[in-house]
């Protein structure tokens, strides 16, 4: 039977609202307090729709799914050729975009408080950001696949760039010079899949592989997959780039990096789960991926320890937890997927306290966050030396927090699968990150401070109201995971389940 | 009839890859950017000779005028000819 | 002498004589867990080739443990490969990508 | 002499190209060349996928009016590739944009276009 095109209503508002905000934000250019208001309603504007919105489906070009009798369906579960350009809002899209807004609201608190100058185009970049991880995230077709990882590697320069150092334009400059390697390497992978299926659709493309011999063509799609790893890899900042995704991480305004690393958190979650459904079934792509995120991790955290800066430590340690968000991933299981998403989860929330504390260093400090800081820190802003120490503790894996949930799970994952390295790894990672973070925090927050600098930092340092409601709201979220974990199961045990069982769905 | 097509698109597959040597070894960097320019044309000839004219057009609309105009800027704006140490 | 023993202390003469002072400093702190992190992971990786032949896995677990002894003070040259040189980043890319494309091709 | 397709000549062109790109961003020093390279790259990027379309003998894939709907999809090329296409031209174009505006700033900072002087691997 024929039914109506019901097409859900929120998926087009996640796009377009961030969108027109951004065009009308940059048309303001300078006037602080307009651009104020239209940024945060419609930050919270986006986070209500992303926290309200039923689940569903939006199809564009409109093609109805085509039944074997001739009749038509949108229904999503049936078996049917798609034909359409479609997205898909899920319960694992609404945690991952519900997140994502809440953090898009305290950035663009915390840059509305602390910049004056291009504030206009700095908050569009930030928007256009937030729009291309919204999109990479819910999207089930390989043209909007492409189009949001290109430009979202572009924004990354963009909002690096526009914080105005020599070392920060390097760093964009670096990163969109391999852009051209990544974006090409996609669009040869895309080319190459369709050529091959011959269907847009993600869906699709996985029913025509699954029911159709290829033949002598698997090589194309090897050849397919390992763009794709390329594509995967630069979006996410995982071993072979890591070197300019960590520059780009550092040399951001700190809340700009909270955006970023929540951008490429969710790529690599997006991107990964697109690449296992498509390739889960090759032999050695699981391995391919494997390999390379435990190098990420490893190659993260070693760099992170060496490091003598706090904002260089935080670099690479992003770089490394997403090494171990893919680990999950790549393990393949259900419950490395589930794992490997909600550390996505967990480390975005995590990483955002430290640096929204690393935020405020640079706010007190004028401009110097290395660990020869002083310390002393702790007694004028106690409270800022708690968070920064109940964030290191839930980035280390310390129970009460979130981090420790998901890195159990990892855990246990990894021996599931008969792979007692990956697991001594993850371990290692989880120790040494403790071991970076404590070194930077004790000589920042908890030394005692020096008896010469008399003159400088007389008094308490003030926190802002909204740097400190952020942290209070964000510190709550992850205590509330590292205690309850199953309200965030409830989310991702689906899509977890999709992906093993039955991975043409979205 | 079939031949001389043949043939020009020879010549224009052996036009595009002089012009990407030629670009790169050249000192002169606004030189550069036009032989950059007349590799897009042989490029979109090769796009209409591929079946697909209306990326032919854009080829060459974006190829001739947009990148070169965009580099000749960067060039005016820094300087035109390499450093040589 | 104990070979632990004697890595410790190779490790931490060269990072002193890179950074000076008495070897308890941030960055020599730093560098040489750095360091003992970068010698358990490629005696780690070694190892994970038991999954094709265990004997290998054995053999090659010897062989690193060996070479992590030798070759003792690496960290720098992790460092070094690490760097954000641009060149230096295109040159790994393209030795991963053909990595990748041997080992999958390998498969069919 | 060999008889060779035009789709086999688009690829060899693509490859020349795309080679000729990296190895332009690998080994060039200076900077606009290092531009021009990536757009060499795109370029060939973007005649791959064309070529990747061709069909012999076929004809352009625009229905013309008086044309037989059930010849035509027989007959016409493939469409995905120029589909990519005429994206990645516009994406390759703004990419250039912002790389020859990050190079101009660059420049009035540094005052060269060495990537050896500007790029060089350092920590701040």
């Amino acid at each position: 039977m024929n039914e109506a095109v019901t097409n859900l209503w929120s998926v087009p508002l996640l796009i377009i609202i961030p969108i027109l905000t951004a065009i009308l934000v940059n048309l303001l250019y300078n006037k602080t307090k307009a651009i104020r208001a239209i940024s945060v309603g419609a930050s919270i504007a986006v986070l209500a729709i992303a926290v309200l919105s039923p689940y569903g489906f939006h199809w564009f070009a409109g093609h109805p799914a085509v039944n074997s009798d001739g009749t038509y369906t949108f229904t999503a579960s049936v078996f049917s050729w798609k034909l359409s350009l479609e997205y898909y809002y899920g319960p694992l899209q609404q945690i991952l975009i519900g997140l994502m807004s809440l953090l898009l609201l305290f950035t663009v608190l915390i840059a509305t408080k602390s910049l004056s100058k291009n504030l206009g185009p700095y908050l569009a970049i930030i928007f256009l950001t937030y729009v291309s991880a919204a999109a990479v995230l819910m999207t089930n077709d390989f043209y909007h696949l492409w189009i949001a990882v290109e430009l979202g590697s572009l924004l990354v320069a963009g909002l690096v760039a526009s914080s105005g150092t020599a070392y920060a334009q390097k760093a964009a400059l670096k990163y969109t010079f391999f852009s051209a390697l990544a974006g090409s390497g996609l669009a040869i992978s895309l080319g190459l899949i369709l050529g091959l299926t011959g269907y847009v659709n993600i869906t699709d493309a996985i029913h025509f592989l699954m029911s159709n011999d290829l033949g002598g063509m698997y090589a194309v799609l090897y050849v397919a997959f390992a763009f794709l790893t390329l594509a995967w890899v630069y979006a996410g900042g995982l071993v072979p780039v890591h070197p300019l995704k960590s520059d780009v991480y550092r040399s951001a305004f700190p809340h700009g990096t909270v955006l970023l690393q929540t951008q490429s958190k969710l790529m690599l979650v997006a991107i990964g789960i697109v690449m296992l459904r498509l390739f889960g079934s090759l032999p050695f792509a699981t391995d391919v991926m494997l390999v390379i995120s435990v190098l990420t991790m490893i190659f993260g955290v070693v760099m992170a320890l060496i490091q003598t800066d706090l904002r260089w430590i935080l670099a690479y340690l992003i770089v490394s937890h997403s090494g171990l968000v893919t680990v999950g991933l790549s393990l393949g299981t259900y419950r490395g997927i589930v794992g490997g998403i909600f550390q996505a989860l967990n480390d975005v929330i995590y990483m955002s306290i430290l640096l929204i504390c690393c935020e405020m260093l640079l706010y007190f400090g004028k401009g110097s966050t290395s660990i020869k800081f002083g310390g002393g820190v702790a007694k004028k802003s106690p409270w800022l030396a708690a968070f920064a120490v109940l964030g290191a503790m839930a980035a280390s894996g310390i129970p009460p927090f979130n981090g420790f949930q998901s890195e159990l799970i990892l855990l246990q994952a990894a021996l599931e699968q008969g792979l007692p390295e990956v697991a001594a790894v993850i371990l290692m990672v989880s120790v040494s990150t403790f071991v970076a973070l404590f070194r930077a925090i004790y000589s920042i927050f908890l030394k005692p401070e020096p008896e010469k600098t008399s003159e400088s930092y007389v008094g308490r340092f003030k926190m802002p109201d909204v740097v400190f409601i952020s942290l209070v709201v964000l510190l709550s979220i992850s205590l509330i995971l590292g205690v309850y974990p199953q309200l965030a199961f409830s989310f991702i045990n689906e899509s977890a389940l999709k992906v093993v069982l039955v991975p043409w769905v979205p | 009839m079939i031949d001389a097509f043949m043939t020009v698109a020879y010549l224009m597959v052996v036009g595009v890859t002089i012009g990407a040597i030629a670009a790169l070894l050249q000192k002169d960097l606004l030189r550069a950017a036009y032989i950059t320019g007349a590799e897009s044309i042989a490029l979109a000839f090769l796009f209409h000779a591929l079946l697909a004219p209306d990326l032919g057009l854009t080829q060459a609309i974006v190829g001739t005028v947009l990148m070169p105009g965009i580099i000749i800027l960067a060039i005016l704006k820094t300087r035109r000819h390499e450093e040589s140490d | 002498m104990g070979s632990i023993d004697s890595l410790y202390d190779k490790i931490k003469r060269y990072l002193t004589s890179i950074f000076g002072g008495e070897g308890s400093t941030d960055a020599i702190t730093g560098y040489s867990s750095g360091e003992l992190q970068m010698a358990v992971f490629v005696m780690l990786l070694a190892s994970l080739f038991r999954i094709f032949l265990i004997p290998l896995g054995i053999v090659l677990l010897l062989g690193a443990a060996i070479m992590v002894a030798y070759f003792a003070p690496i960290i720098r040259t992790v460092e070094l490969e690490n760097s954000n040189d641009l060149n230096r980043v295109l040159f790994w890319v393209i030795v991963y990508f053909s990595i990748i494309l041997a080992v999958t091709l390998w498969g069919i | 002499m060999i008889e060779i397709s035009l789709q086999l000549l688009g690829f060899i062109a693509a490859t020349v190209l795309v080679v000729v790109g990296i190895a332009g961003m690998l080994y060039l020093d200076n900077l606009i060349k290092k531009l021009i390279a990536f757009t060499l790259l795109s370029d060939g990027v973007n005649l791959a996928l064309v070529s990747l379309g061709y069909v012999q003998g076929g004809i352009v894939p625009i229905l013309e009016p008086d044309a037989s709907i059930f010849e035509f999809p027989n007959e016409a090329a493939l469409i995905f590739g120029p589909g990519i296409v005429l994206t990645n031209i516009v994406i390759g174009v703004s990419t250039t944009a912002i790389l020859a505006a990050l190079i101009v700033v660059l420049y009035r900072r540094y005052g060269s276009l060495k990537a050896s002087k500007v790029l060089k691997g350092d920590r701040e």
